[in-house]
């Protein structure tokens, strides 16, 4: 019953928004082309595999972006925080379980880590969404700055070199494949989308976040508390930054500071590619998730073919997004060619 | 005159001035060397990218938008143009890579501008997408390598200096490139071009209401393609001098400039929703970075930690500003008309 | 006979599944004052838009200047001696005054350079016809609404127009600044110039035309002088209803008031305002623009604390330091600009209705239950008969008055004990205005103390038991409205200030 | 018909080897896959070079795992960073396939590692080029691509070290021992010149990243200080012809990429044919014929591949 009631919605919005519609055709046209093109490839669980270890990355990452995006800012910060909450939570292992440690005491520091590491991330995002909110500083100069101050303070923990030596009890953990085949990262992956699928959708928070994106002044009037909305949605962006850093831990079995510096703009490419207006107030979830296994899907098959260098890819995803804004932009006036007339009395 | 500093209590450039002094004389004191003739001009000879790109960058935040692919837009046509004419044995002046960079930053500003003015999405998306464009084709189907040896017209041009600025103590000399002058140039004509044109003006009336500004007679898919047109050939511009002076062409060694552009820019007062900022408060915003960005070690900050200063002097340069700003605002009495 | 200066014949245009115009034929002579009326929605504002070349017709032809369009473009309709004033005025926040007024020119000359002199000799110029004082280089999206108004009007009298098309251009405007309005009309009738013009409020509407179109649902109703019709009629042409004019009279006033204020003020907005609020009360608040209503009503609110004075409720003082403690308090407001203050455009009509309230749709473990909410939404829009086929349509898809019902659907959903409105009915026809006014007295009646804010005089005069009249930040007087007459009442709020010897 | 070769190599016992370098903009890893395609042709296996889009540990991780998801024989990893490769390669190793690297030493995850030298020995070579410049005296600062960078920060390490037990006169700048360079010829420009500015006793600077040289060299020559601060460092023939004939920069040091990449790729397919790894194993390149392996290690084998050039011979290497 309630999950007929749940499902119900979920496929409404899935059909209502045209957008999400074009991202899933374009992603049945890449799986049937990936199919025929690369059978052998596509049949093996290993491929899937690799993704699914791939993308929670930067899908965490983009997740947070997207909330902060809906209510019409931005979190360039989110490399930042990762890689100094997985940092942060290295140190930590290592200096509650060093080399040698039994293995309770193992996993006591996973757990702690862990933790530490959302709690990081969190005082982080609280920070950005501080200076955003009461500071009046904007959004895209906030997070800038502070992506420059976690990383700086990712350096001095570090002295640059790389965090190393983790507690193998973290490695085994994450390298789980639940059911013998799920690795662990989609496991987190898949578990954070729906947290934030229940924060977006099944939440007071959600509805706010919308609603203070779409105007900010009228949010005022009505009594939202938008200070504290901002603050509480960077902070969320800063726990899902923690949770990619924690990922990226188990991935690298090490953290550094300047671990995937190209995710910044990719996360934001992956909210655009979704639907989200980067002016705030509309976008959805499914949009993102879409775009996000898009790209990695796009990717994947890219490094099938050796003869195709990886600088193809960039221009791959750039066309995609490209091709989603003119495909939009026919089905809204029905023919393009209207697009490129010329506009006067002459008809 | 209580016009005047009511005025100037409420401009951005005004307590960005304050900060870049405030920066200053901090540099000055642990240093010494700040106020030096010769670091003056280092600081001017690595404004002269960044600060042609802010132009650029400017332009599109008055007109509403935000562009990130102009790093990838320069690279792209001074990669193609250097290929060509090292292929080519070029051997003549500056003027043909200057001509050619302009033509293809030109093709390239059209493509961008095809898109932002044809269809109705923000220009952040697009030119994600565009930005991605560019540097693919740069990188995938160019394969761009390293060009080590440019042609001579261009290492000639990257050489060439204004006036030698020497340091009486130390002795050292440190050169005012020529380079500059297309900084001064690209200010100057822009400066121009936004104040006294109806082209200007009418970005600043996108920036501010685009149904208006159609309602009012502007050309508004016009004005946006050319505006990106223009883009395309500043862009194209600081690209080729950054080859120049660095006397080699390295792909990819603009490209990641985009957000601290846009930073400085935001920090020089211009609006990222449309519509507001000046120049001066341009130039400041990209001056303040670039000082910073170019005194850490004179400061004496360890390298481990010029990220963390790096990022701390943004936040507290723009905090301030944003501080004063509102508080002065808020200062300024309530609309009392009768 | 006299050529028309525009005449448009069987226009057609739909919008996706709507028909928004119907074969309306509209024809208007040199120097005529014409009025176009009808409900909101019925297709007045995309009338204007196809005359002024913002939207291409679907069918129909435009005649203009002797040469027939199938459709036309603004520099087109510009060059043609066509000026619209649009609802939204069409300004550029960012930009001065001077140039929102200069800059129509220098296009219109296409110059490629412009000449920051002659914009100034230009605006200066613009602003001394309609007699309107202002600063040339204060930007305009710093003006209130009635400023941007007029800097609007300005600029569309500035050319040399054959046809001014004013697209309820006296919604923000006082009853001096309409009079003004007026003059400038009918000194551009005596040049030969004739204005095609909106408006909601029927009393400026029969000053000033000298012909109606009526139209509803996209189709012509009649046209005719203004000697056929009287405000009855007019108002039964437009809505097909019929609607009667009487006061006010609360039927049971609370002894104890719910609302007090002592001494209250804002610094360089108003001062020592004592006020006093009955449960079952509807209190008028009017003044001139820059009376400090406003102010008044957004320290009320919380939303710009006062600096002094008390405010009270029941009898206790209470502090409102900001627009939740207000909302806490049992206050709901209204806003002044819907379009800014009020409303969430591209988000669903249920949650801009049930937003204030969300929290309460949150069950003990936080969900928040879509279907009570969307219950709550549909309720509202049944209520106050919000014409929309679908509650999670976005609000951008309504018209003006039908968006002012959810921001007054939000407040009620609230339970509001005070519900301070200000400018309830700018912009909103007489139909719907008549229903606002319905749901005001309905709500007073149970029990709720109601504020209106408005300088509309016969609103005022007719919906509130007792109107206080602001001016240069005072009260400078409480009236009873059914002794007192509208010009009475319009020369307290107008007054040289010093000549009254108002309290303080 | 190197298209030819792969196809006729597609057969049935033919090895699929991939090489994997940090990036593939820098010319460094173009020279390289010079060297890996001339392995393919010679050995008629499929081999080939694939990097990531930019010099990121993450995107090469990404690399790797799809390789792996395709199930390649042998994968030849430069890594942009080992310890961020442990887990991947591991994998990779798990899953049967050849796991070898390059300028790795740390690497654990790995069957073997080559060196084209001793990253210490490396750094003290550029440093005793530095010192013949300085004359053995004066003071200098080193200089890196980044601080996370592992083999330029041992590079520097063993130049400092090296310069403590053989060069009493010279030392190292106390206030910024270690200065960034960001992999950006501006970058290394801009902070040469405040390094220059603020501490005018710095009269050498050790350079690592190939775009140190090149940026050290264009400071000196503007701040007027031609023959009076060197710069050393590692750096290619051709982009650095025109600062050694002006005489910038002495020296600059390097080991021919494309021997490594041929290197590299010959070592995984005798692993692959099951041949036994042991000291003096010939890998079929000038300076890969005789390796051996390190000191305390079953890993690391070190050739002796290192080359200098100078304004005299910088024509004579063809890259
Ligand atoms: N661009 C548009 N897209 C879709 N529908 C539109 C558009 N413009 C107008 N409409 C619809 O056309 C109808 C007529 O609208 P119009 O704005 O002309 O009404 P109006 O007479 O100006 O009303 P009001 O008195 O409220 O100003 C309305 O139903 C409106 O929703
Ligand atoms: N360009 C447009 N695009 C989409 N919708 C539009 C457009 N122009 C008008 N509409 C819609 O048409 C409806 C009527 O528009 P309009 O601005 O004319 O309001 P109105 O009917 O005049 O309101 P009122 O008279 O009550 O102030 C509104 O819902 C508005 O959102
Ligand atoms: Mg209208
Ligand atoms: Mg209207």
């Amino acid at each position: 019953m309630s999950a007929l009631t749940t499902l119900t919605p979920l496929r409404d919005r899935l059909t209502r928004d045209p957008h999400v519609t074009r991202l899933a055709v374009i992603l049945v046209l890449l799986l049937t082309f990936f199919m025929l093109v690369k059978t052998k490839n596509f049949f093996g669980i290993a491929t899937w595999q690799s993704m699914a270890v791939q993308f929670p990355e930067f899908g965490l990452m983009a997740l947070g972006v997207m909330l902060t995006m809906i209510i019409g800012g931005i979190d360039l910060s989110v490399v930042g925080v990762a890689n100094m909450t997985a940092i942060g939570s290295a140190t930590l292992m290592m200096s509650i379980a060093p080399t040698g440690s039994d293995s309770p005491q193992g996993y006591l520091a996973v757990v702690a880590a862990i933790a530490f590491s959302l709690i990081v991330g969190a005082i982080a995002g609280a920070f950005n969404g501080f200076l955003i909110a009461k500071v009046k500083i904007p959004a895209i100069l906030v997070t800038l700055g502070t992506f420059e101050l976690f990383t700086g303070i990712a350096v001095i923990i570090t002295g640059g070199k790389p965090a190393s030596g983790l507690p193998a009890q973290y490695g085994e953990i994450m390298a789980q494949r639940v059911f013998g085949i799920i690795p662990m990262p989609l496991i987190i992956f898949i578990l954070a989308t729906v947290v934030i699928a229940l924060i977006m959708y099944k939440t007071a928070f959600g509805t706010k976040l919308y609603m203070l994106g779409s105007n900010e002044t009228a949010a005022q009037f009505s009594g939202l508390k938008t200070d504290n909305l901002i603050i509480r949605t960077y902070m969320t962006s800063g726990i899902y930054a923690a949770a990619a850093g924690l990922v990226m831990l188990a991935n690298y079995n090490s953290a550094k500071a300047d671990y995937g510096s190209t995710y910044t703009l990719l996360a934001v490419l992956i909210v655009v590619l979704g639907g989200v207006n980067p002016n705030g107030g509309s976008g959805r979830l499914s949009g993102v998730i879409l775009a996000v296994v898009v790209l990695q899907v796009l990717s994947s098959l890219l490094n099938t073919f050796p003869n195709i260098s990886n600088f193809y890819r960039p221009l791959i995803w750039g066309g995609v997004l490209l091709l989603v804004i003119v495909v939009n932009q026919w089905t809204k006036k029905n023919r393009l060619s209207r697009l490129f007339g010329v506009k006067g009395n002459k008809s | 005159m209580a016009k005047l500093v009511r005025k100037l209590t409420k401009s951005n450039e005004f307590y960005l001035l304050l900060v870049i002094i405030a920066v200053s004389i901090v540099i000055q004191l642990r240093s010494g060397q700040f106020f030096s003739a010769n670091n003056l001009v280092d600081l001017a000879n690595a404004m002269v990218v960044p600060g042609i790109f802010a132009v650029g960058a400017f332009m599109v935040l008055v007109a509403g938008g935000i562009d990130v692919s102009f790093p990838a837009l320069a690279s792209l046509s001074v990669y193609a143009t250097t290929r060509v004419l090292v292929d080519a044995g070029y051997t003549g002046g500056v003027w043909l890579p200057f001509l050619m960079v302009i033509v293809v930053g030109a093709i390239l500003g059209a493509f961008n501008g095809l898109f932002t003015s044809r269809f109705v999405v923000p220009v952040l998306i697009i030119t994600l997408g565009t930005a991605s464009v560019f540097s693919g084709v740069m990188q995938g189907v160019f394969k761009s390598v390293q060009i080590p040896n440019l042609p001579q017209g261009m290492s000639d041009f990257g050489r060439s200096t204004l006036f030698v600025a020497t340091n009486p103590e130390s002795g050292l000399t440190s050169n005012m490139p020529v380079a500059f002058l297309i900084l001064v140039a690209v200010v100057a004509v822009a400066f121009v071009v936004m104040r006294y044109t109806t082209f200007g003006r009418g970005l600043y009336a996108i920036g501010g209401d685009e149904s208006a500004a159609a309602r009012a007679g502007f050309k508004v898919r016009k004005i946006k393609f050319w505006l990106f047109v223009i883009v395309g050939i500043i862009a194209s511009l600081a690209g080729l001098v950054r080859t120049s002076m660095m006397d080699q062409m390295h792909p990819t060694n603009l490209l990641g400039m985009e957000l601290m552009v846009i930073a400085a820019v935001v920090l020089g007062g211009a609006s990222i929703t449309g519509g507001t900022g000046t120049l001066t408060g341009t130039m400041l915003g990209t001056l303040l970075i670039v000082i910073v960005q170019n005194s850490m070690i004179l400061v004496g900050i360890p390298t481990f930690w010029q990220g963390f200063a790096l990022g701390t002097l943004i936040l507290v340069g723009t905090g301030i500003s944003a501080v004063q700003l509102t508080r002065s605002r808020k200062r300024a009495p309530a609309l009392v008309q009768g | 006979m006299v050529d028309n200066v525009i005449a448009v014949r069987d226009i057609g245009k739909a919008f996706a599944g709507v028909q928004a115009l119907d074969g309306i034929t509209l024809e208007i002579a040199p120097g005529e004052i014409h009025c176009l009326a009808g409900e909101n929605g019925s297709g007045k504002s995309t009338l204007i838009k196809v005359m002024s070349g913002v939207h291409a017709p679907d069918t129909g032809t435009i005649e203009l200047n002797g040469k027939t369009f199938s459709k036309l473009s603004p520099i087109e309709a510009i060059s043609n001696g066509v000026q619209v004033i649009y609802q939204d005025f069409s300004v550029f926040p960012n930009l001065t005054v001077m140039e929102n007024l200069a800059l129509n020119a220098e296009l219109a000359a296409h110059r490629t350079f412009v000449s920051w002199k002659r914009m100034r000799a230009v605006a200066e110029e613009a602003i001394a016809k309609i007699n309107f004082t202002i600063d040339l280089d204060e930007k305009v999206g710093q003006l209130s609404v009635a400023q941007k108004q007029l800097v609007a009007i300005s600029r569309a009298l500035m050319s040399d127009a054959k046809l001014i098309i004013m697209d309820e251009p006296t919604t923000a405007l006082t009853k001096r600044e309409v009079d003004a309005l007026f003059a400038i009309i009918l000194d551009l009738k005596a040049r030969g110039i004739a204005t095609l013009f909106v408006s909601h409020k029927l009393d400026e509407v029969f000053e000033i035309s000298e012909r109606f179109t009526i139209i509803r649902n996209g189709k012509s109703v009649i046209t005719c002088l203004p000697e056929e019709l009287d405000h009855a009629t007019f108002s039964h042409h437009m809505t097909g209803r019929e609607f009667d004019d009487d006061h006010f009279v609360p039927e049971h006033v609370s002894e104890e008031p719910i609302l007090e204020t002592r001494g209250l003020g804002v610094d360089g907005a108003f001062a020592d305002v004592d006020l006093t609020l009955r449960k079952g009360e509807i209190l008028g608040i009017t003044g001139l623009l820059g009376s400090g209503r406003t102010e008044l009503a957004l320290s009320l609110f919380g939303s710009k604390p006062a600096d002094s004075g008390k405010i009270l409720i029941n009898g206790e003082v209470v502090e409102v330091g900001s627009v939740r403690a207000a909302i806490a308090h049992g206050i709901g407001y209204v806003p002044e600009d819907r379009l800014t203050e009020g409303l969430f455009l591209e988000r669903s009509i249920s949650s801009n209705i049930v937003i204030s309230e969300i929290d309460s749709f949150v069950s003990k473990f936080g969900a928040l239950d879509q279907r009570k909410a969307d219950a709550e939404g549909q309720r509202w829009v049944d209520e106050l008969k919000i014409a929309t086929p679908n509650p999670a349509n976005p609000v951008n898809t309504l018209s003006g008055g039908n968006q002012q019902r959810i921001v007054l659907a939000k407040w009620l959903a609230t339970h509001p004990k005070i519900l301070i409105l200000n400018g309830p009915t700018v912009g909103v026809d007489i139909g719907s205005k008549h229903d606002i006014h319905r749901i005001l007295r309905t709500l007073a009646s149970e029990g709720l103390g109601v504020i209106i804010i408005s300088d509309d005089i016969p609103e005022v005069i007719q919906n509130c038991n007792r109107v206080m009249a602001m001016n240069a930040g005072r009260i400078v007087a409480e009236i009873d409205p059914r002794t007192t007459t509208e010009s009475e009442l319009a020369e307290l709020m107008s007054k040289d200030p010093s000549t009254i010897d108002g309290k303080g | 018909s190197a298209d030819a070769d792969t196809s006729t190599a597609s057969g049935e016992d033919a090895y699929t080897i991939v090489i994997v370098p940090k990036d593939s903009t820098n010319p460094w890893f173009v020279r390289m896959e010079e060297g890996v395609n001339k392995f393919a042709a010679d050995s008629g296996n499929d081999v080939y070079q694939k990097g990531p889009a930019e010099t990121d540990a993450t995107l090469q991780v990404q690399v790797i795992q799809d390789l792996i998801a395709q199930g390649v024989d042998a994968i030849g990893v430069v890594p942009v960073d080992p310890g961020a490769l442990e887990t991947v390669l591991k994998q990779a190793m798990d899953a049967g396939i050849i796991v070898v690297t390059h300028e790795g030493a740390s690497q654990e995850n790995t069957m073997y590692d080559i060196e084209a030298f001793n990253n210490t020995q490396y750094g003290a070579f550029i440093m005793d080029n530095l010192a013949e410049a300085m004359g053995e005296e004066g003071t200098y600062a080193t200089m890196v691509g980044h601080v996370t960078n592992a083999s330029h920060n041992e590079w520097a390490d063993g130049a400092v070290a090296r310069q403590m037990e053989a060069y009493p006169n010279m030392t190292l700048l106390a206030a910024e021992p270690r200065v960034e360079s960001q992999d950006d010829g501006e970058v290394a420009y801009q902070a040469a010149k405040e390094l220059l500015k603020k501490y005018p006793e710095v009269t050498g600077i050790v350079g690592t990243s190939s775009f140190d040289a090149p940026g050290v060299a264009r400071a000196i020559e503007e701040l007027g200080l031609t023959g009076k601060v060197f710069v050393s460092g590692t750096g290619m023939p051709a982009a650095n012809k025109s600062i050694l004939e002006k005489g910038l920069v002495k020296t600059l040091t390097l080991w021919d990429p494309a021997d490594a990449g041929y290197a590299l790729a010959s070592l995984a397919e005798q692993i692959l044919d099951g041949e036994d790894i042991a000291d003096g194993v010939n890998l079929g390149v000038t300076g890969y014929e005789n390796m051996t392996f390190a000191e305390g290690s079953d890993k690391v084998l070190e050739g002796n591949g290192w080359v200098v050039i100078d304004k005299d011979n910088v024509d004579s290497f063809g890259f």
